[in-house]
């Protein structure tokens, strides 16, 4: 039975990691889906995460704080745009400079405004988003198999947990139900089709950076003000990468990406809640093969059972008619 | 790109317009100096003073050099052949353990210049056989080059942790790191190079392997645009197609490119290890990996472009650290900001000044604007 | 004598909540008393050190102190050059006569802090979460376990956060860790992890659980939730140091700061008052006292890279 | 109400140096079919899509129903009722034919409404104009001719008045040629004005009532069809007289050089392309293979040329088989003396971001003349290519100018250049002509011709009949995979087309 228990408490802690992948995961499908390649995924969600706790700490609201992320991850989105769509830039480089103004950029204003070495003040329970409590979690908590399920890994999550796994059908339901979602997917293979069938290349990618903008931005504020309460310097630590590798894991494609999160989530939680304790027979095994573990799973998996992923053909060059 | 049209000279194409965009650069950064209330101006000259004013700074900002040369040429092998290696940072770590395998082993009983040469292939062949894993997942599997690259970076990190806290750590230290290297594994410093020109170094890192990578990208050049080896890997990064009609082996062509590029991701290890801290450390390469990215798209991938752009940063580096000696108030993270910056404009934005450049040339001298050619025809 | 100080420090940067930041409190305290004033200086990579450390002494500077391991090998170097300048180094021994080697016994410390961690919790099961598994932090976890068993508790469990430099400044894996301990039992968790830490303490707060600072007096950051932190004194090293330096009685040599030397200790405030209970109190004060009477040994793990609880 | 559906009036365009289009009237008559000819590069397409806002003039006006109209976007021009079919293709290959079609013109926010409506239109389009194509197929699954199909529709779809056909039946077989001339004369019957851009002098005569020729990014005349010949208009696009028929006297076949036996080829999909498949090509002989685009030709050629595996069978090169069901290398082959001249010659033949010098020795990098050790012996290759430039006529004759720089007709001769020039014994040759203009035409033919007078074994596969009647000795023609036909070189066009289209199999099941 504690395993079954400790199974559900390995999947919900899942749940919690792969969030902020799975928001910059979707993050880059709409970018890259559009043609434009985005390392910058890591950054974004940086200065997302700063913008959301900075503000909610100054006017004591989850709300504005969320709202001050999608902004200014947003305009970071634009910046890239400004280079890789109007200028025709590398959009890797383009990627690599957001990344390092951001890296800056945070924790100099944060020491500037706050003095703790670019880290915000710590939010109170006002200034962040709470965990809900689904109704009846209490009450079945007991019920085997089903209670702990309910009640544990359904329940008790905060609202952007249910609002980024919200994000995977409506992503799907844009990208292959509305007309934007057309255009989006069209102008990642063939810009020329889409410039000749009377639409603005540049205006339909600005857009699509927009959303991306949009869910760094709530990437990054679930950082810093669900995951924990409050800036911490370059408390991005690499998850703009695993999203990007996550996203290329999940062929570009919406709902294997939210699998594809999850996995890498799961892998995360195993390897945590297995280090914690000496495993049964083996022992403790030293803690370096603990975290190298989700690393290299998810190369035997690529290599094992993901076949050939195929990039939006247009992805990375930028359009030129005349050269 | 309409008319008037010019065609630019080489020299404005290759020195004006680079240097328009980095004068963007430090504007835009000068603002951001404004901002903590220090003056822009003197941040400047701090700046590039520190990094070429005196022979001390000068060593610095080539030792720095040296390390970006390497790793920007590392990626820069891999984007010919059409693959983004965004594994260097691992590759060069792993590098670093070839190089303490050959110290440790004969720093007491051979002298530097031969340690050397041992060192460079334990480095390289390490790095290479780091990039060889995710080449042949690519090239036999299918396994997307950059998912493989990012997660080797990682298991590279547990690697070394591992055997530096480990095995490699001498018992009395406190540090996770190797020993301290003997002479043998100690590489000469090159500071006299910059005495003989009247330049003044009390002590720098700046060391031989500086030389190696200039012999490296003039190898690159050479392997890219004279071999049948580099025609093949460009044929492959311009049209996979064309690469299969020419009967070129994709396997083949994607892992020595990929091991190529590791090799000289490992080889950026010498730099910081043999060449200045004499030992191999926790996380020496220090996101060099992920600079050599911007390095060697900045340099368009020429190991010309390279050279310069790592020279580049090497001055961002030797003179932030000047700039904050100087102006307590400029903390590394502004110097962080300012390479933001300089990637953005010099590199992402290197176009925006193109057009009205050249509309000025146009107009300023008619002769250089491009004769009407007609339509090529059969 | 009239000096000017200089303090040096390591990767994590000035404000990193943690030793470096100690340091930085101790410089402060001279300045605010002396009316003295320092010069200091964050490194960026490796590179830095010998070249930082050199400028200083070329400058003059005397005192200059640095905090971390990772400085002894520049300093041997520069050390010898410049025999007429006083240096110190935190966390680390320099054999030279103008060197003063300020190395602490985090054990005595952390195995006080386990000592309140397994009497408060009330499973008996406390937590350890590292930044990265390198000696120092082992050093940390090693007399955490062993305070924590000798007050009783069944099991600490025991993790570190990764193995690259992020592993310091990832405070969503630091709480997630949390987490997952308190999954697993544990109702109180010592924190070594920097940034990470930060994490942790939210974690356990949001969860209404107890939590350990580090190095700093960290009880603040989370008040009702932080049981105690385990303080190095670092501030007061450096202050010494510097005081030291003033009255011209700088000494060289290995300095061993434990209990005897308040070099490490846990901290009490209006925070975590009404948490630590007296019986807690008593305990703690007791075994500081037999430690300090050497009645208690806390292992070492530095002296010989093994943790024997 | 106005004549004219289009003015073009001292319209300019450079890119860069090219001045691609220089002070060009042009007027188009409502309800006329008006060609357009000129050389490969002589500025048509980019005209073309200066009218359809693809591109923006640097000077001139656009007037459409006489109104001055600006062009700014695609969509300024699909909103005065003009429509475009590429030269390239805009179709977003991996969307249905149904998408493609909607793109741009979706109305509404979300597709549901909007696909629906499509389907319907789309279907009173097929019955209206015979255009049938499945709405749901994939584009890139679609054979060429279908693809243009979808590209035709999408034009009718937006409800175009005027339609500009950039090189249609380029791609096209004769069948499906007269197929869209069918629907262009109906559409013509109905006041709708097409512009037509070819370079098949036959289709101008054919369809079009009035015909401009463009030479070097001028208008150089514009005629009433019926007032001219073929061989003044070739003469106007040119500059010079041009022999628009072949001249070839017998061939003498000798020893079998190529022979395939029971060759069998599957694509990545398992579909079988290349169904059992023998026959044997002798020394100086051209055996020309006719068939519909995609009906295995392709795979026949690449197999055979060793860049695809074949499933089953034997291909026997000068008496010693070639291993095709290992890894079959493209190099060794060569070696042996086969040469290949690729269909797509933007993508397999050319890297077209090479210098033109680069491209001359692709696929016989190998060879040791052209290296020095491991290195590329730079001063041989220039030597050759400049060689080659001149022996071909290749124009502009620079071989370090970037090949994407090339006309089509000129990058057409440059890998011709590069397969004739090594001397091989046998050289199988795709589409060589394929949007080339007809001067180069002229020069390839006796280029083909040459070859096999020196006793070369040519195979030659084209979908264009004439070429294949012009130049082969033997004519083989595929349908389904297989090699339904064998007729010699006199064999009339209706014949041909019959075995084309399959038909003889069908009497043959019933
Ligand atoms: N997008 C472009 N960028 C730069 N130059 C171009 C571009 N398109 C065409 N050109 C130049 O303009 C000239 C005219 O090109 P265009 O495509 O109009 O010729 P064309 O008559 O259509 O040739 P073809 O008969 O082969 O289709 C070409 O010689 C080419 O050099
Ligand atoms: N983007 C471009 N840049 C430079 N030249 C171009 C470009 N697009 C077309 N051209 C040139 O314009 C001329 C005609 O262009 P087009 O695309 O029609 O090729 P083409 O000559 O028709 O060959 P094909 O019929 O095989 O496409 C050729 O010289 C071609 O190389
Ligand atoms: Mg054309
Ligand atoms: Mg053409």
């Amino acid at each position: 039975m504690d395993v079954f228990i400790a199974a559900v408490q390995t999947l919900d802690s899942t749940v919690r990691l792969s969030v902020p992948l799975l928001l910059a995961c979707l993050a880059g499908l709409y970018s890259e889906r559009a043609g434009i390649f985005d390392i910058g995924l890591e950054g974004k969600m940086l200065v997302g995460a700063f913008a959301g706790a900075t503000a909610a700490a100054v006017f004591h609201s989850a709300l504005i704080g969320i709202g001050m992320a999608i902004l200014v991850s947003t305009a970071f989105a634009m910046i890239h745009g400004f280079a890789s769509i109007t200028h025709r830039g590398n959009q890797i480089v383009s990627g690599v400079a957001i990344n390092f103004i951001a890296a800056g950029s945070t924790v100099i204003l944060g020491q500037a405004w706050f003095h703790q070495g670019g880290r915000t003040p710590a939010l109170s329970a006002a200034e962040r988003f709470p965990s809900i409590v689904l109704p009846g979690a209490a009450a079945v908590r007991d019920v085997p198999i089903l209670g702990p399920i309910y009640s544990t890994l359904i329940s008790g999550h905060s609202v952007l947990v249910y609002l980024a796994f919200l994000t995977v059908p409506f992503t799907w339901w844009v990208l292959y139900r509305t007309r934007f979602g057309l255009r989006l997917r069209a102008v990642g293979e063939n810009p020329a089709a889409v410039d000749t069938a009377g639409i603005s290349v540049a205006w339909l990618r600005y857009r699509a950076l927009m959303c991306t903008g949009v869910l760094t931005g709530v990437a990054g504020a679930y950082l810093s003000m669900v995951q924990n309460g409050g800036f911490v310097k370059d408390m991005t630590a690499g998850k703009g990468y695993i999203a990007l590798a996550a996203l290329i894991f999940a062929k570009w494609k919406p709902v294997n990406a939210m699998f594809a999160c999850l996995l890498f989530g799961f892998l995360e939680a195993l390897s945590i809640r297995l280090q914690g304790t000496p495993l049964p027979i083996i022992g403790r095994v030293s803690a370096q093969v603990m975290q190298a573990l989700p690393y290299v799973l998810t190369v035997v998996l690529l290599a094992g059972f993901i076949g050939k992923a195929i990039p939006p053909k247009a992805g990375g060059v930028p359009y030129v008619k005349e050269r | 790109m309409s008319a008037p049209y010019a065609k630019l000279p080489a020299w404005a194409d290759y020195g004006l317009i680079p240097l328009v965009n980095l004068v963007v650069a430090f504007i835009v950064a000068g603002l951001v100096v404004l901002l903590v209330g220090e003056n822009p101006f003197r941040a400047a000259v701090i700046l590039v003073e520190g990094a070429f004013g005196r022979g001390q700074g000068i060593a610095y900002t080539l030792y720095y050099a040296t390390t970006f040369i390497f790793t920007g040429l590392s990626v820069a092998v891999a984007v010919h052949c059409g693959l983004f290696n965004i594994g260097t940072e691992g590759q060069a770590y792993i590098g670093g353990l070839g190089v303490a395998i050959v110290c440790l082993a004969f720093d007491s009983l051979l002298p530097w210049w031969l340690t050397f040469p041992l060192a460079i292939l334990g480095a390289a062949a390490m790095g290479a056989l780091w990039a060889l894993i995710p080449a042949w997942l690519q090239a036999r599997r299918g396994s997307h080059i950059v998912i493989t690259t990012i997660m080797f970076n990682f298991i590279a990190a547990s690697i070394m942790v591992y055997l530096l806290v480990g095995p490699l750590k001498p018992l009395a230290s406190q540090a996770p790191q190797t020993r301290l290297f003997l002479d043998g594994g100690q590489l000469p410093k090159l500071n006299w190079l910059i005495e003989l020109f009247g330049g003044k170094v009390r002590a720098a890192p700046f060391n031989v392997s500086f030389l190696l990578a200039l012999f490296m990208a003039w190898l690159m050049w050479v392997l890219i645009w004279r071999t049948r080896l580099g025609y093949e890997m460009r044929t492959y990064g311009f049209s996979p197609k064309a690469a299969r009609y020419a009967g070129i082996s994709e396997t083949r062509i994607i892992i020595v490119t990929m091991m190529i590029s590791g090799a000289l991701a490992g080889m950026m290890a010498l730099n910081p290890t043999m060449g200045d801290q004499h030992n191999v450390a926790i996380d020496f390469v220090n996101g060099a990996g992920f600079v050599g990215i911007a390095v060697a798209l900045m340099g368009r991938s020429h190991p010309l472009g390279i050279v310069l752009a790592a020279v580049l940063f090497g001055m961002l580096y030797q003179g932030g650290a000047e700039l904050s000696f100087e102006m307590p108030n400029i903390s590394r993270d502004m110097i962080v900001i300012i390479q933001g910056l300089v990637i953005l404009f010099a590199g992402a934005l290197e176009h925006m000044f193109r057009p009205s450049i050249q509309t000025l040339f146009a107009t300023l001298s008619p002769k250089s604007a491009g004769l009407a050619v007609n339509g090529e025809g059969a | 004598a009239d000096i000017q100080p200089a303090v040096l420090y390591d990767l994590g940067g000035k404000f990193d909540k943690s030793f470096n930041e100690a340091a930085y409190n101790g410089a402060e305290k001279f300045k605010k008393e002396t009316g003295i004033d320092y010069v200091d200086f964050e490194v960026s990579n490796a590179s830095q050190r010998e070249q930082a450390l050199r400028r200083f002494a070329e400058d003059g500077r005397n005192p200059i102190v640095m905090a971390g391991f990772a400085w002894v090998d520049s300093l041997t170097k520069v050390a010898k050059e410049y025999p007429e300048l006083n240096f110190a180094i935190i966390d680390d021994a320099v054999d030279l006569p103008n060197v003063r080697s300020l190395v602490f016994k985090e054990g005595e410390g952390s195995y006080l802090v386990g000592i309140l961690a397994a009497m408060a919790s009330k499973t008996h099961k406390v937590g350890f979460i590292g930044g990265m598994d390198i000696p120092l932090i082992r050093k940390f976890g090693c007399g955490y376990v062993g305070g924590a068993k000798a007050a009783g508790a069944t099991e600490v469990i025991y993790n570190m956060t990764g193995d690259t430099p992020a592993a310091w400044n990832d405070p969503a894996k630091g709480g997630e860790i949390a987490k997952t301990q308190m999954d697993q039992g544990a109702d109180v968790i010592y924190a070594a992890a920097g940034g990470t830490g930060v994490g942790v303490l939210q974690a356990v707060a949001d969860a209404g659980k107890l939590g350990i600072g580090v190095d700093s007096n960290q009880n603040g950051l989370q008040p009702g939730h932080v049981l105690t932190s385990m303080v190095k004194r670092v501030d007061v090293a450096v202050y010494n140091t510097f005081m030291d330096s003033k009255n011209d009685t700088f000494k060289g040599g290995l300095e061993h700061l434990g209990l005897k030397e308040d070099g490490v200790d846990y901290a009490m405030d209006d925070n975590n008052k009404d948490l630590v209970t007296p019986e807690m109190k008593a305990a703690a004060d007791k075994a500081k006292a037999d430690i300090i009477a050497g009645k208690i040994e806390v292992h070492d793990y530095s002296t010989d890279n093994k943790c024997p609880y | 109400m106005h004549q004219a559906a289009i003015e073009l009036i001292g319209i300019n365009k450079s890119f860069g140096a090219v001045h691609a289009n220089r002070d060009i009237n042009l007027e188009v008559r409502r309800g006329t079919v008006h060609g357009i000819i000129g050389e490969n590069g002589a500025g048509k397409s980019t005209l073309m899509s200066i009218l359809y806002g693809f591109y923006q003039a640097d000077s001139g006006e656009i007037r459409v129903n006489g109104e001055p109209t600006a062009i700014r976007t695609s969509n300024d021009a699909i909103a005065a009722g003009i429509g475009m079919v590429h030269q390239h293709f805009m179709l977003v290959e991996n969307f249905s034919v149904l998408e493609n079609v909607i793109l741009g013109a979706e109305g509404a926010p979300l597709l549901k409404t909007s696909i629906a409506k499509a389907r319907s239109e789309l279907r009173r389009l097929e019955s209206e104009y015979g255009l049938e194509v499945d709405p749901d197929a994939i584009v890139e699954e679609l054979p060429v001719g279908l693809q243009q199909r979808v590209e035709i529709l999408k034009a009718l779809y937006r409800g175009a008045e005027i339609l500009i056909l950039d090189e249609p039946t380029g791609v096209l077989t004769p069948a499906e040629a007269d197929h869209l001339f069918r629907i262009l004369g109906q559409l013509k019957e109905q006041g709708k004005t097409v512009v037509l851009i070819t370079h098949k002098l036959r289709e101008i005569m054919a369809i079009t009532d009035t015909v401009s020729v463009m030479r070097q990014g001028t208008m150089v005349a514009t005629r009433r069809t019926t007032e001219t010949t073929v061989e003044e208009l070739a003469e106007l696009m040119v500059g010079r007289r041009v022999l628009l028929r072949v001249v070839k006297d017998a061939a003498e076949a000798g020893a079998v050089k190529l022979s395939v036996k029971n060759l069998s080829v599957k694509d990545q999909r398992g579909v079988t392309m290349v169904d059992d498949v023998s026959f044997d090509l002798r020394a100086g002989e051209i055996v020309g293979i006719a068939g519909v685009a995609g009906n295995g030709q392709s795979e026949l050629l690449e197999t055979i040329a060793g860049s695809r595996h074949a499933a089953s069978g034997t291909v026997i090169l000068d008496g010693m088989p070639v291993d095709l069901t290992g890894a079959a290398d493209p190099g060794e082959l060569r070696r042996r003396g086969l040469a290949h001249v690729p269909e797509d010659r933007h993508h397999v033949g050319l890297v077209l971001a090479f210098e033109e010098n680069q491209n001359a020795i692709l696929g016989y990098h190998r060879q040791r003349r052209y290296l020095k050790g491991p290195l590329l012996n730079i001063e041989a290759i220039l030597a050759d290519a400049k060689d080659r430039i001149e022996k071909y006529d290749i124009r502009p004759a620079d071989c370090r100018l970037k090949t994407a720089n090339f006309s089509g007709g000129n990058q057409q001769k440059i890998v011709l250049a590069r397969e004739m020039e090594q001397d091989p014994d046998v050289l199988i040759v795709g589409q060589p002509t394929r949007g080339v203009d007809v001067g180069a035409i002229e020069f390839i033919h006796k280029r083909l011709i040459a070859m096999r007078d020196a006793g070369k074994a040519v195979l030659l596969v084209s979908v264009e009949l004439d070429e294949i009647r012009s130049l082969s000795d033997r004519i083989l023609v595929m349908f389904d995979g297989r090699i339904v036909g064998e007729r010699g070189s006199d064999a009339s066009e209706g014949e041909l087309g019959l075995l084309m289209a399959g038909v003889e199999q069908r009497e043959a099941a019933e």
